[in-house]
């Protein structure tokens, strides 16, 4: 039998070694499925954690490539970590995310072929303004009409995926395409383009952002009342309420945040990495953003450190599609694993396990 | 202007010191780039037939890699640059989506030949950039033929993925030849906007067959249609592979991609070094187009009379918008034995007379 | 006679603590015995090792001569224990057949069982409707829910765990009626309280702890209360005191607060009257569940209350806590953890809860965490808080330090009105003692004192003035010296729904 | 212009997969517990369901199959939640991912491949019935299963003492762990249920409804699910109106495409989602019940101190 007692606070030396245990166990256990598939498997494990890191040939271009594929995720994380510690579920800022894009991308086609320099900070706002109003939809229904978040955010993702659609086939369509869907490219036009602020990084503004909302997120719940009242609100709403805590004013504020980072990350991407709007243009970063929040365990830090490790995993499982032929797929059941023993040996920092019966101690 | 700038001087160095590592009779290395997985039986599955196409016909001499759902947008780019990063020497992708990616890379890899399925070029387009596509438009008049044809209730039934030109074009020539057999025919269409979804894509053929339709044809990319329309005794089309397992019911014929002779040519031109930018559109004459098997469920003199149609048009005698033909509103498109260019054809967003419905504004 | 229940040396012990040492007493058929102890003295330990919900690390139990050892409860149950638990297991959303349904082995069908809840309902003078919603009844009416669940199963031993902290003198008087027609049935109960002249009049043996250990056994008709309690609690108590003041200016003044509840199965206040004066504690007596909560709730700001809640003569009914907070009117409700405090959080930002304002602990939105840990350690030192320190979170306290460390983060703010729900709930009793000094205390220094208890005894001792809340309603207070208990059971609304059984007279109100 | 038979018809084979998924998780989630991995069981339950349908040519073993694969899989995620009281919210999102793609890497043989037919209960003359034949009797058994299901669903969870001590649980786990009922035991079956429910309904997804395996052929369908189990205020039939609904307005949208009427394409094509949040906000906008009826412990870490 186990037996699991809790610890009056959580193990710091856990905190700190669980996350490297997680990594070695799947290891172990993603090597068994290489095997099983015909694979080497300390070459498939060497490729994906080592070799965007520190093989010659790829390196040099992937390790800031692991920041341009984990700006948005962090970003968006850190803006649904707010919530979720607050106890507010955005599950739809994949729908915020798309709406940010298309409304800073709108802005900045708007005043096409205007070179002026405001434009990219108007765009940086309209994206922002987009994702927050998006959220506010399911804001709005919780606050007054007490609907579920959980289920609005969710849906409209749905909702704003078939605007997405209708926006790349008509009215966002380039004029000069051709006839053919997308938008004009934002990023080689200058007065919409989200550049590359350090040469050969491919480091970009959303990137910059990213790392503003961490330290703007750390500071917030460490020293803000705002951020005290949010961790009061998660763990303790009637203390919350009772600290004079406005509930409605906190979840639209909750909201309000993670859309507004949702759709900010949206338009940095349409307007730089991606580079128009198209059918297909959002990649699910915002479902892949709750699960780095949840691994970070919502801690500004911790979402950093999340989002860099999904983002190596995509990175590494790429390379290992290419160089070994291990399928996409299994590569994504592995990233599963990494989650799972993540999840799983998360138990070590909060409780002691005990094996065997019950003993006096 | 362009990103990564600098990255081709690093790229150069580091494919200049693998170099002299690399043994002489290092093979030509492809890259393919797909959408979706190589099982889904569909487009991306054609792809790698035309890949494998490639492997039988020149053996030790190349090797291919490829990456499969790969998203469209900032991680196509990377998925290319790490292949080429990795020693390809060509990349093929394979959605219209990876337009702006494949331009980018292309920038900074001008050593690098790349071929882009369904896209177009202009002027900023890069010199290594080739593009392709296949006159689908040619094969679906053959099906329109044989549709306007076997219909009895005279509704035909369409399903569409997004109102882009691709698609538009293909309705309307499926649409005038089952008007120049059947003067009474209607085609009915609905939009599924998505490429890729079983149920919705079942959904849509059981309400076309529901609103009258005995005849249905798909330019989305599962299987599913064909199920309910066995069930229902109605006839389809295979759409992008033969879909053998579908006949002899409900699949009468089908519209086959085949890229394997184009790959194997462009790869070849690569390799002895008469590889130059193209625009390609072939049809049924060069072969990219196939015509599956005409089943026993067609008349004997519809079987003639479209394989009449079909090398018609592979014999360049007759091409599939000849007028006269007007628009929808009634204005003349093509006034008699003019035939469409290809620009305008490249660019079709509207419908023919006849066709009663809206394309989606 | 064999004994019904031995206990011999019965032993257990938690990380840190030692809740079980070597405890042994017997129980014999148709006795009432009493287990007496402090909070943490080891009674809830005991008896849920005797339900079968905790294992003892040592000793051993018989049951009627055999030996006994409940793995789980279905065990205990099955050999004839059943247990009313002080924190009532039961089900809101569920209704009352059901949550009987669920404490038994092989519940009858659904319509017989209705029949036998009813039944057994009016034998034993409880009342009750199957078919109600649990969530929606007062705080006596779930005890009955318990109390028949167990009788249904025909227990040999009952066990009741502080079963008359939610009932009305009244109902006390109807429950220990109950238990003397069980006892005299054969039935052996197990009867745990704190609450000495009750054991003194229903119990016939009682078995005292003390951190874990027998320290007693006596016969409690044969003792004073008095020694009951020096035994308790090992030393003897002082009872708070304060020199006479004269009431000055009105500070609180509730007019006609109205109220509906915010949770389904809450209460709503109808037409609530109060008005507290400077140097003044008002004592508001009441049975759980009656609108305490909801009271509360609008005198701290948590619901709004517009144009009822007047402060100083103005009006605070829209502004929310922090804002009345900042104007004097400070609050302590029930709920320690998860209301009064966070659980999680340290005690450091546990100050900061509510003394942000008054205390200044916040520049320009940022938290002063150095400030903040200061009061707190004035708080931990004020009130004598034992704890290692200010960083040590919420939850790692025991209830009675935590209350000492909530009253004491209201009062070292100088309230001008403090408004306390359930102040020595769980408390043991010199920290209850402390507690009681330190709010007459505030009130001689001229703050206005309001103290919402189900602790009649309590209330009488402290109070000015005395008034009840009874479903919602509040009675006109009277002057709390002279009041007997009779008196203040039926200003409480007598026994609820139980005048067929015991006619009370109306009209204290 | 719209046959509302052909439409009845039509929407309760749509809904199927999505009721099917959604009443286990109303179970799971009446027991207290929040899995968001359905989409994940979903699409292993039709990938277990087709290799074992293909392999033995029986469709039934087949959808054994899918409920075992996927109950399989909700193991994994009992055993995270349950026992080694990881976050749920996490822990489902993982399951999903994890899933999607084992289900693709054991589906890989299986693309192009035809399953073997269901059959339908009543012979196909019955079919020909007016009204009563199309909608009634024209369906495979697992249709008239998961209506069964439902029909099941309610009654224990209304009526036994099972479903008494799963609501109990799921509505205060301390206080049903006081009565010594096995708290984490029930959960692990109740989410046992909910993976073999969310396994069945992608079975029928991949040997009915489309038939044929995809990668990634769910698309979307466990997200769905769950929405319609809050939909549902957590009552199976009107988890049962729900996914109708919903199955209901995805086929008559498609319907009035193809009847041509001047609707936008893009309005239709989102109007499933907008009706069910139009639903669902006048449905909670009732104050009074909608509190009552969510599992008051839904997605509660339970670690029993005691």
């Amino acid at each position: 039998m186990i037996r699991l007692i809790k610890r009056p606070t959580p193990s710091r030396g856990w905190i700190v070694a669980t996350p490297v245990l997680a990594v070695i166990v799947t290891m172990i256990a993603g090597g068994i499925m290489f095997a099983l598939l015909g694979k080497d498997p300390f070459e498939a494990i060497r490729i994906i954690f080592l070799d965007p890191l520190f093989d010659d040939r790829f390196a040099a271009y992937s390790r800031p490539q692991l920041l341009v594929k984990a700006g948005p995720l962090i970003l968006i994380a850190i803006g649904l970590s707010l919530g979720f510690r607050a106890g507010i579920w955005n599950i739809g800022a994949e729908g915020q995310y798309i709406i940010g894009a298309i409304c800073g991308a709108g802005f900045g086609l708007a005043f096409y072929p205007s070179e002026n320099v405001l434009i990219f900070p108007g765009m940086v706002m309209a994206g922002a303004l987009g994702g927050w109003a998006w959220a506010m939809i399911p804001g709005i229904l919780k606050t007054r009409f007490r609907t579920n978040e959980i289920l609005v955010s969710l849906l409209l993702v749905y909702v704003a995926e078939a605007i997405l659609a209708s926006a790349a086939t008509n009215w966002l369509r380039n004029p000069d395409g051709a006839g053919f869907p997308g938008s004009r490219n934002l990023s080689r036009h200058a007065g919409t383009a989200n550049p590359e602020l350090l040469a050969n990084t491919g480091m970009h503004w959303g990137v910059v952002a990213a790392f503003i909302a961490v330290i703007a997120a750390y500071v917030l719940l460490n020293k803000h009342v705002l951020g005290y009242q949010i961790k009061l609100a998660g763990q303790a709403p009637r203390a919350a309420r009772f600290a004079g805590v406005n509930p409605t004013r906190l979840v639209l504020l909750c909201l309000g945040v993670s859309g507004a980072l949702a759709g900010m990350a949206g338009l940095f991407e349409v307007s730089g990495p991606a580079g128009q709007i198209s059918i297909d243009f959002n990649v699910g970063y915002g479902f892949t953003a709750i699960i780095v929040a949840f691994l970070g365990r919502l801690h500004p830090v911790g979402i950093l450190l999340a989002g860099l490790l999904m983002a190596l995993t995509y990175i590494g499982g790429e390379l290992a599609q290419l160089m070994m032929g291990i399928p996409a797929s299994a590569i994504q059941a592995f990233q599963g694993m990494l989650l799972f023993f993540l999840l799983a040996l998360d138990v070590l920092s909060n409780y002691q396990i005990k094996f065997g019966r019950e003993a006096v101690t | 202007m362009t990103k990564f700038t600098k990255l081709l001087a690093t790229a150069a160095v580091a494919v200049g010191l693998a170099l002299p590592a690399v043994a002489q009779e290092d093979p030509f290395q492809i890259g393919y780039v797909y959408v979706g997985p190589v099982g889904d039986y569909g487009w991306t599955w054609t792809h790698d037939q035309g890949r494998q196409a490639v492997e039988a016909a020149y053996g030790d001499r190349v090797e291919t890699v490829y990456a499969e759902n790969v998203p469209e947008g900032a991680d196509a780019e990377r998925v290319m640059t790490q292949m080429i990063l990795g020693g390809a020497d060509m990349i093929l992708t394979t959605s219209f989506g990876y337009r702006e990616a494949t331009e980018n890379v292309a920038r900074q890899f001008p050593d690098v030949h790349f071929e882009h399925a369904t896209g177009y070029l202009d002027d900023n387009s890069p010199s290594n950039v080739a593009v392709y596509s296949a006159r689908f438009y040619e094969g679906r008049a053959v099906m329109g033929h044989i549709a306007g044809h076997m219909t009895e209730s005279n509704i035909v039934g369409y399903i569409a993925s997004y109102p882009i030109p691709e698609v538009i074009r293909g309705i309307n020539s499926a649409f005038i030849h089952a008007r120049q057999v059947n003067p009474d025919v209607e085609f009915r269409v609905v939009w599924a906007y998505t490429w890729f979804d079983p149920a919705v894509e079942a959904d849509a053929a059981q309400a076309l067959l529901d609103a009258g339709a005995d005849v249905i044809l798909q330019h989305t990319d599962s299987t599913a249609p064909m199920t309910v329309l066995a069930a229902a005794g109605a006839y389809g089309f295979g759409q992008a592979s033969d879909m053998i397992q579908f006949a002899p019911a409900p699949r009468i014929s089908s519209i086959m991609d085949q890229w394997g002779d184009y790959y194997v040519r462009r790869v070849g031109e690569a390799m002895d070094g008469t590889w130059a930018q193209s625009n390609t559109w072939e049809g049924i004459a060069d072969g990219m187009v196939g015509i599956g098997e005409m089943t026993d469920a067609i008349p004997a003199e519809v079987r003639a009379s479209a394989t009449a149609l079909r090398d018609a048009i592979a014999a360049g005698t007759y091409q599939p918008f000849t007028g006269p033909i007007n628009r929808q509103d009634g204005s003349v498109w093509l006034a008699a034995g003019e035939t469409a260019d290809d620009l305008t054809l490249a660019t079709l967003r509207f419908y023919v007379e006849g066709l009663t419905g809206d394309i989606p504004n | 006679m064999t004994a019904l229940l031995s206990i011999d040396g019965l032993t257990k012990a938690y990380p840190g603590v030692v809740a079980n040492a070597s405890v042994s007493f017997a129980v014999q058929p148709g006795e009432v015995h009493a287990l007496l102890g402090e909070n943490g003295a080891g009674k809830s330990t005991l008896v849920k090792m005797i339900y079968g919900l905790v294992k003892p690390d040592a000793g051993a139990m018989s049951l009627n001569g055999a030996a006994y050892a409940p793995a789980e409860p279905r065990a205990a149950r099955a050999a004839g224990v059943a247990m009313v638990f002080q924190h009532f297991s039961l089900f809101a959303a569920l209704n009352v057949a059901e949550n009987i349904a669920l404490g038994m082995e092989n519940p009858p069908k659904p319509r017989d069982l209705a029949q036998r809840i009813r039944d057994v309902s009016e034998t034993y003078g409880l009342p009750l409707d199957p078919g109600r919603m649990v969530g929606d009844l007062s705080a006596g009416e779930r005890q009955r829910v318990e109390i028949i669940r167990c009788l249904l199963q025909d227990p040999r031993l009952l066990i009741m765990d502080e079963p008359t902290s939610v009932l009305t003198p009244q109902e006390v008087e109807i429950l220990f009626h109950t238990l003397r027609k069980l006892a005299a049935e054969g039935t052996a109960i197990l009867y745990i309280s704190h609450k000495l002249e009750e054991i003194r009049s229903l119990c016939d043996e009682a078995t005292i702890l003390r951190l874990g250990k027998v320290v007693a056994t006596c016969t409690p008709r044969e003792v004073t209360a008095a020694h009951m309690a020096e035994l308790m609690v090992g030393k003897s108590l002082a009872a708070p005191r304060r020199a006479a003041t004269e009431p000055g200016a009105v500070l609180l003044d509730v007019r006609g607060l109205t109220l509906l509840p915010a949770s389904p199965f809450g209460t709503p206040l109808r037409d609530v009257h109060l008005t507290v004066r400077a140097g003044e504690v008002l004592g508001i007596g009441g049975v759980a569940g009656n609108g305490q909560d909801e009271l509360l709730a609008a005198l701290s700001g948590e619901v709004p209350a517009p144009g009822a809640v007047w402060l100083e003569g103005a009006d605070v009914g829209r502004i929310g806590p922090d804002a009345r907070r900042a104007l004097g009117l400070l609050c302590a409700p029930e709920e320690r953890l998860g209301h009064a405090a966070a659980p999680d959080m340290s005690l450091t930002e546990n100050a900061v809860l509510t003394a942000r304002r008054r205390k200044g602990l916040d520049r320009g939105g940022f938290v002063d965490w150095r400030g903040a840990r200061v009061f707190a350690q004035e708080v931990i030192a004020a009130f004598d808080v034992r704890t290692p320190g200010p960083d040590v979170a919420a939850r790692a306290l025991s209830g009675g330090n935590l209350q000492k460390f909530v009253i004491g983060r209201e009062i070292l703010q100088d309230p001008r009105v403090l408004v306390v729900n359930q102040p020595t709930w769980g408390v043991d009793a010199s920290a209850a003692a402390d507690i009681r000094q330190a709010l007459l205390n505030l009130a001689q220094k001229g703050a206005a004192v309001v103290v919402i208890s189900q602790d009649l005894d309590e209330l009488l001792e402290i109070s000015d003035r005395f008034c009840a809340l009874n479903e919602g309603r509040l009675s006109e207070p009277r002057p709390a010296r002279g009041l007997s208990m009779e008196q203040v059971g039926l200003m409480l609304g007598g026994a609820h729904d139980m005048h067929d059984v015991l006619p009370a007279e109306e009209g204290a109100q | 212009m719209i046959d509302p038979i052909t439409l009845i018809t039509a929407l309760i084979a749509t809904s199927t997969p999505i009721l099917l998924a959604a009443i286990g998780e109303l179970v799971v989630e009446k027991s207290g517990v929040l899995n968001l991995g359905v989409e994940g069981m979903m699409i292993i339950g039709a990938v277990c369901g087709f290799m074992v349908a293909v392999g033995t040519g029986s469709p039934w073993l087949g959808f054994v199959a899918g409920m075992a694969g996927a109950t399989a899989l909700s193991l994994v995620f009992a055993f995270l939640t349950q026992v080694l009281l990881s976050n749920q919210v996490a822990t489902g999102l993982a399951l999903t991912l994890f899933g999607l793609g084992l289900a693709a890497l054991l589906g890989e043989p299986y693309a192009g491949i035809i399953p073997p037919p269901t059959s339908d209960v009543f012979p196909q003359a019955m079919h020909a019935i007016p009204v009563i034949g199309p909608i009634l009797l024209s369906h495979d058994i697992i249709i008239y299963l998961s209506v069964a299901l439902v029909a099941a669903t309610w009654f224990v969870l209304k009526h036994t003492r099972v479903g008494l001590i799963l609501r109990a649980v799921g509505e205060n786990h301390d206080a049903a762990h006081a009565l010594g009922y096995k708290v984490v035991r029930i959960r692990v079956l109740a989410i046992m249920f909910g993976g073999a429910c969310a396994g069945l309904g992608g079975a029928y997804l991949s040997l009915v409804r489309v038939p044929s395996w995809t990668e990634g052929m769910t698309v979307g369908a466990g997200w769905i699910a769950l929405a319609i189990v809050v939909f549902a205020s957590w009552k199976p039939w009107r988890a049962l109106i729900g996914a109708y609904l919903f199955g209901g307005i995805a086929a008559l949208q498609l319907r009035l495409q193809a009847a041509e009427i001047g609707v936008p394409v893009a309005l239709l094509d989102a109007s499933p989602y907008l009706v069910t949040i139009i639903v669902l906000v006048v449905i909670s906008s009732d104050r009074s019940r909608a509190a009552l009826n969510a599992p008051a412990a839904l997605g509660r870490v339970f670690h029993a101190t005691s």
